[in-house]
């Protein structure tokens, strides 16, 4: 009945999970930091949920450690479709300087494909609203894939 | 019971929002922000300093053998990189810059890579002297010298 | 006509002593006596809805036909008005369900043939009292009902606490029967006779210094009786400790006899209501009650004990309502002790559901047991709803006139303190609901089955008993409550008829008027027109729902898949169940210090409990003496 | 021909669809303040439909631990009873549904939503669920006890004058006590009561200094962890008719009077005097408090709030 209103709030208000693997945090006050009122995401419907039920994008960070590493795949399991990955700096990307530490476990693509990859470590706020508007569209695109 | 900054958030109601329009009004990143890599493989000595630098490693170096001399090609992936820019201060030519670019949210992974190649010509070799050539020298050498 | 009332009693007792005779060789016939005892007795007393409730008027039956000569009362009357029939009604129907759900029930239990005894003697004098027409029966119903309760306490002597129960029921009771005895004496050496409405006649306005003392043990031991705070502490142990069935019985029929008694002894007997300082104790006394029994019940950590206390509150209410004395109140007081047998009924029989099923209702050890047995989830909401007041069920009725009724007394106070108890309900109830039927269910619950049919049955009778009674509040108030209502407010026709007519005017000098009872209820909501609101709604949401082509509910699919595992921070969840004591974290910590008191006040010794019985008596005692004339 | 008024009633008017609207653009109207107050420019006011129809397209997920049927229709017995609730507040003289007592039947009703949540934490078998329960049920014994207190001083105060003296239960005499006497925050006696209201308002409606049952840090939205797609929606939706009811009781019980006699204009009225209270209670208070702890929001309720509701019982029942 509301097909097309649905497709457009799936634009107007993709809510965010913030998924913490290991990261020294420097990514992490970047995420809070685009909600402040500087850059205020809220003004394009973003919203920092507590839950992974209620996600659609998730903002992976961090080199995935070994003890973060099946926590990452049950959680990111939890999410309902539509949903989006979105690695922020170049942990997840790539675990950056703690390749092929003893307790890294590699990359973020080995459990999950990477939708949006926003480099920078940290990348500015700026970037991650960049990549969050990529992240919308791709969403979009599931959500019409998914019908 | 007294409630903190009610007199602070009242008053901003009536004033202009602090927030940047960021998408509409772009930004310009602040001086000397270390962004995406600009690589001049004409300046480029293939020195290696470079690569012994990069923290994460994130920088290779490939070499191809032709007949004018070695193609090489550097690749900084910079989904590796933490833009510490060590490998700009130490490039003894100047050849990597860190501009301030700071857009590098890519949807995938080629865009981070940043790669230039250049042809190293090695420099004039004295012509080569057949193996015999090198051992008179050597006895002339030694009869110079007794 | 005449002789059912008398016909009831005495079926269940000889049903008791058959099953002695013939029952204890083979199950079945033990089974099939109780079974013909408990349903004669209930038809003969449904059959007397018709004559006492609609027509009006009270049967009378003279044991042995011991008439009263030249107006006095020698042998022993059963005087059945509508307030009796009212609790009759009750106790009759717990009765038939209890036994019901005791076949399967007792299924693992030995000896059960004692059981249905025992139980039986218990039924039989519950009726008894109710029924009675003369005080000095009423003590002896009394006695026997206090004994068989003490012997059906310890029937399961294999669980600890279960003979310490027994033991603390036998002591507390006993010093209630002997208030009631003494009471009982000091009256008859006042007025030379036992009949109480030859009692009521003689003490109509005469109320000499002994009148006085008898009456203040009376209340004390009708009072313990009906488990009400001060001397309450006996009842917690022996509802845990009794088989479900037995606790059920308890809550339904045991305490509601000692408010029976206490309704007969205020209103008819001593027709104390008159005086303002009598209303003001008995409201005194039920709030007390209700804060203290749900505040204990909060912090409970076993099922049938957390029952227990909220009997004990749900009785404060029926006492607040009853003190009230005024029209609305009455009507208030008796329709929530219909509602209360049936709603707690229920929930002892889904407590026994769980003990039947699961071998324990310690609220720590139990979780998720709605996905093994969905039909007593089912009913324990129902029950957990109706005791908390929720609109379509029984509760909320019963509770607003409570609330209407002691406001309308201007005693505001009152009424905050009952919504802040029925809000606490709730929060016990929730509590229960999460630690036993939803979350994570422990492991060697695997195979947890539901319970047999024969136990379901009773349950959903009274489920359904409760959505009735909470859908149709006038129908049930016209034809059960405002008779009773009517009965306890004229004593005249209780008079005249057991000594003949004429005779209470000529004692009492002027006849009686009758107050009417017209309240107008402020505001009766009729309660079918909402359901049939809900219904529409229901309809108009599914229509959206189907139409807006909702994506498909994704259910669990039985491969090990984490998409269908309990988000718990991405941790594995099987010991991640939060239930019994880590809720309520932060009431417990604010109140520590009123809980801190109330954990040593129920130190669970003996003597102190009799301590707490003998000095309530006495402020009885002296509160009535200062007060009353 | 009552039953299409009455369909209508329920399905369009102050039923289902009106105070859907109204409640979602309400906070959405909330969730713009608070930002205006951080100085932040805000989502749109529209911005609570968006969320509510993308929840509409989500998938939704039933755990395993989880008893289904409980699970998918909590949200809408809580819905249900809401939109029952929305048909009694009248507006200004026009009420839909007005039976004598409608105070403890609001009272009540407005619990069942707030016990849907519960069953549907407790049904989706999450120990954050858990956890958030007991903390709504902290949360509803908090504030029963003053909503309760200032519900009486009023029912005292009308009943004084135009029941003879008996409490009045009923809201429609309430509107035209005002009606009479002018709004009944200009009686000095009553605005302890309001103030006491306005702080019942936020928790009622679960907003942030005292929603601790539904905190997204400490315990990931307590019960509604569990939910996704249709169900969170619908939960969402209640949130925001909540919110309008409650601001639009606080309207009828303390700024009613005759109204301007024309429905529509009685209306807007309504949802601007609502949309006023909104921002002074629930905007400012979200903006500039933190959340408080379990046993702060007891201690805080049972003190300041009842305290208020206790002085305007008094001095009504002295000012006989």
């Amino acid at each position: 009945m509301f097909k097309k209103l649905i497709e457009k709030s799936f634009e107007k208000s993709p809510w965010l999970f913030h998924l913490n693997t290991g990261s020294c945090n420097g990514c992490d006050i970047e995420i809070v930091s685009v909600i402040t009122p500087r850059y205020d995401a809220e003004r394009m419907g973003f919203k920092l949920t507590g839950s992974p039920r209620h996600a659609d994008i998730v903002l992976v960070t961090g080199p995935i450690t070994s003890q973060s590493r099946d926590r990452l795949i049950r959680t990111l399991a939890q999410v309902p479709d539509p949903k989006v990955v979105v690695s922020i700096g170049s942990c997840p990307r790539s675990t950056n300087v703690f390749n092929g530490s003893y307790s890294v476990e590699g990359p973020l693509d080995k459990y999950v494909p990477i939708d949006v990859s926003i480099a920078g470590c940290p990348p500015k706020p700026e970037a991650i609203i960049d990549g969050l508007a990529k992240a919308i569209e791709i969403l979009r695109e599931k959500r019409r894939a998914m019908k | 019971m007294k409630f903190p900054y009610l007199k602070e958030a009242i008053k901003s109601v009536f004033k202009k929002p602090s927030t940047e329009i960021y998408p509409k009004v772009n930004k310009e990143a602040p001086e000397g922000y270390r962004g995406k890599i600009n690589y001049y493989p004409e300046k480029c000595v293939n020195c290696g300093m470079c690569i012994r630098v990069c923290a994460p490693g994130c920088i290779t170096r490939t070499i191809e053998k032709t007949e004018e001399g070695d193609k090489i090609t550097f690749n900084f992936y910079q989904g590796q990189c933490t833009f510490c820019s060590l490998c700009a201060d130490f490039c003894p030519r100047g050849a990597i810059e860190l501009t301030k670019n700071y857009h590098l949210a890519v949807t995938d992974e080629k865009d981070l890579l940043v790669s230039g190649t250049f042809i190293k010509k090695l420099p004039p070799k004295p012509p080569v002297q057949p193996q015999q050539q090198v051992q008179n020298q050597q006895n002339q050498g030694a009869a110079k010298t007794e | 006509m005449q002789h059912f009332p008398i016909l009831s009693i005495v079926t269940l007792f000889l049903g008791a002593f058959l099953t002695v005779i013939f029952g204890s060789k083979n199950e079945t016939v033990r089974k099939f006596i109780a079974l013909i005892a408990s349903s004669i007795s209930l038809i003969l007393v449904l059959m007397l809805i018709k004559p006492i409730m609609i027509e009006g008027n009270i049967i009378q039956y003279w044991l042995g036909n011991w008439r009263p000569i030249h107006d006095w009362a020698i042998g022993i009357g059963l005087e059945v008005d509508a307030l009796g029939l009212f609790f009759g009604i009750i106790a009759v129907l717990t009765i038939f369900l209890s036994v019901v759900f005791s076949f399967k029930y007792t299924k693992k239990d030995s000896e059960t043939d004692k059981y249905y005894v025992l139980f039986l003697m218990l039924s039989g004098a519950v009726l008894g009292l109710v029924f009675t027409g003369d005080l000095f029966n009423m003590f002896v119903m009394i006695e026997i009902m206090t004994f068989a309760a003490v012997g059906l306490t310890a029937f399961r002597n294999y669980q600890e606490g279960a003979l310490e129960a027994a033991f603390k029921y036998l002591v507390l009771g006993s010093i209630g029967s002997s208030m009631v005895l003494a009471g009982t004496i000091t009256i008859y050496s006042q007025v030379h006779t036992l009949n109480m409405a030859q009692i009521s006649a003689l003490l109509f306005n005469n109320l000499t210094p002994a009148a006085l003392f008898a009456f203040a043990l009376l209340l004390a031991g009708f009072s313990l009786k009906a488990f009400v705070v001060p001397f309450h502490p006996a009842a917690p142990d022996a509802y845990m400790s009794a088989p479900s069935s037995v606790s059920m019985a308890f809550s339904g029929m045991v305490n509601k006899a000692g408010v029976y008694a206490i309704i007969r002894l205020v209103y008819v007997l001593f027709h104390a209501m008159d005086f303002k300082s009598i209303q003001i104790l008995l409201i005194i006394i039920g709030t007390i009650t209700m804060f203290i029994g749900v505040t204990m019940a909060l912090a409970q950590n076993d099922f049938k004990r957390l029952l227990a206390f909220h009997s004990i509150s749900q009785i404060g209410y029926v006492i607040t309502a009853v003190g009230v004395s005024t029209a609305l109140g009455l009507t208030a007081g008796l329709y929530h002790a219909l509602n209360h047998t049936l709603f707690k009924g229920l929930l002892f029989l889904t407590a026994g559901a769980i003990f039947y099923a699961t071998g324990t209702t310690d609220l720590n050890k139990l979780g998720g047991l709605a996905k093994k047995m969905p039909q007593t989830a089912a009913i324990f909401l129902i029950g957990a709803f109706s005791i908390s007041g929720l609109p379509p069920f029984n509760g909320f009725v019963s509770k607003w006139l409570v609330y209407q009724a002691t406001f309308e007394a201007n005693m505001a106070p009152v009424t905050i303190v009952a919504l802040l108890v029925s809000v606490m309900t709730l929060a016990s109830f929730i509590k229960v609901a999460q630690s036993i039927f939803f979350g994570q269910m422990p492991k060697e619950f695997e195979n947890v089955k539901e319970v047999p049919l024969s136990m379901r049955i009773p349950m959903w009778i009274m489920a359904i008993l409760c959505v009735i009674t909470g859908i149709l509040p006038n129908v049930v108030t016209k034809y059960l409550v405002s008779p009773a209502v009517s009965a306890a407010l004229n004593m005249g026709k209780y008079i005249d008829l057991m000594m003949g007519s004429g005779y209470a005017e000529k004692i009492l000098g002027k006849p009686i008027e009758i107050p009417n009872i017209d309240f107008t209820l402020a505001g009766y909501w009729n309660p079918v027109a909402w359901l049939v609101l809900f219904g529409l709604l229901l309809i108009a949401i599914t229509l959206v729902a189907v139409a807006g082509g909702f994506n498909t509910v994704s259910l669990p699919t039985e491969v090990d898949d984490p998409k269908y595992d309990v988000f718990f921070s991405g941790e594995a969840s099987e010991h991640s169940h939060v239930k019994g004591n880590d809720l309520f974290w932060g009431l417990k910590h604010d109140l520590r210090h009123y809980f801190g008191f109330m954990h040593d006040a129920h130190s669970g010794i003996i003597n102190d409990y009799a301590l707490w019985a003998i000095f309530t008596t006495t402020i009885f005692i002296v509160y009535i003496f200062l007060l009353v004339p | 021909m009552v039953v299409l008024k009455y369909l209508f009633n329920v399905l369009v008017f102050p039923g289902l669809l009106f105070s859907a609207l109204v409640g979602l653009i309400l906070s959405g109207l909330d969730r713009k303040i608070v930002a205006r107050m951080q100085k932040r420019i805000g989502p749109p006011l529209i911005q609570p439909i968006y969320d509510f129809f993308k929840l509409l397209g989500k998938e939704t997920i039933v755990p395993r631990a989880a008893s289904r049927r409980t699970f998918l229709y909590a949200p809408v017995i809580g819905l249900l009873a809401l939109v029952t609730v929305s048909l009694f507040i009248p507006i200004f003289k026009y009420t839909a549904v007005s039976t004598v007592a409608d105070i403890i039947v609001i009272l009540y009703l407005l619990t069942i939503p707030a016990v849907a949540l519960i069953m549907g934490g407790a049904a989706s078998g999450s120990p954050y669920a858990g956890v958030g329960i007991s903390r709504e049920m902290v949360a509803i014994i908090s504030y029963e006890l003053p909503l309760v207190i200032v519900l009486l001083t009023i029912g005292k105060q009308v009943g004084m004058v135009l029941n003879k003296g008996a409490i009045t239960f009923s809201l429609s005499q309430i509107v035209s006590y005002q009606a009479e006497y002018g709004p009944m925050i200009t009686n000095w006696r009553l605005i302890p009561a309001a103030l006491a209201l306005l702080l019942i308002i936020p928790i009622k409606v679960g907003s942030v200094p005292f929603d601790i049952a539904e905190a997204e840090i400490e315990i990931c939205e307590g019960p509604l962890v569990e939910y996704s797609g249709a169900p969170l929606a619908i939960f969402k939706l209640n949130h925001a008719i909540k919110m309008f009811i409650m601001t639009s009781l606080f309207v009828t019980l303390f700024l009613s009077g005759k109204g301007t006699g024309i429905l529509i204009v009685d209306i807007i009225l309504q949802i601007l005097l609502s949309a006023v209270i909104v921002v002074i209670s629930i905007s400012t208070l979200k903006a500039i408090t933190a959340r408080l702890k379990v046993e702060q929001v007891l201690k805080f309720f049972w003190t300041y709030p009842t305290a208020l509701a206790l002085l305007s019982l008094i001095l009504v029942w002295i000012g006989r």
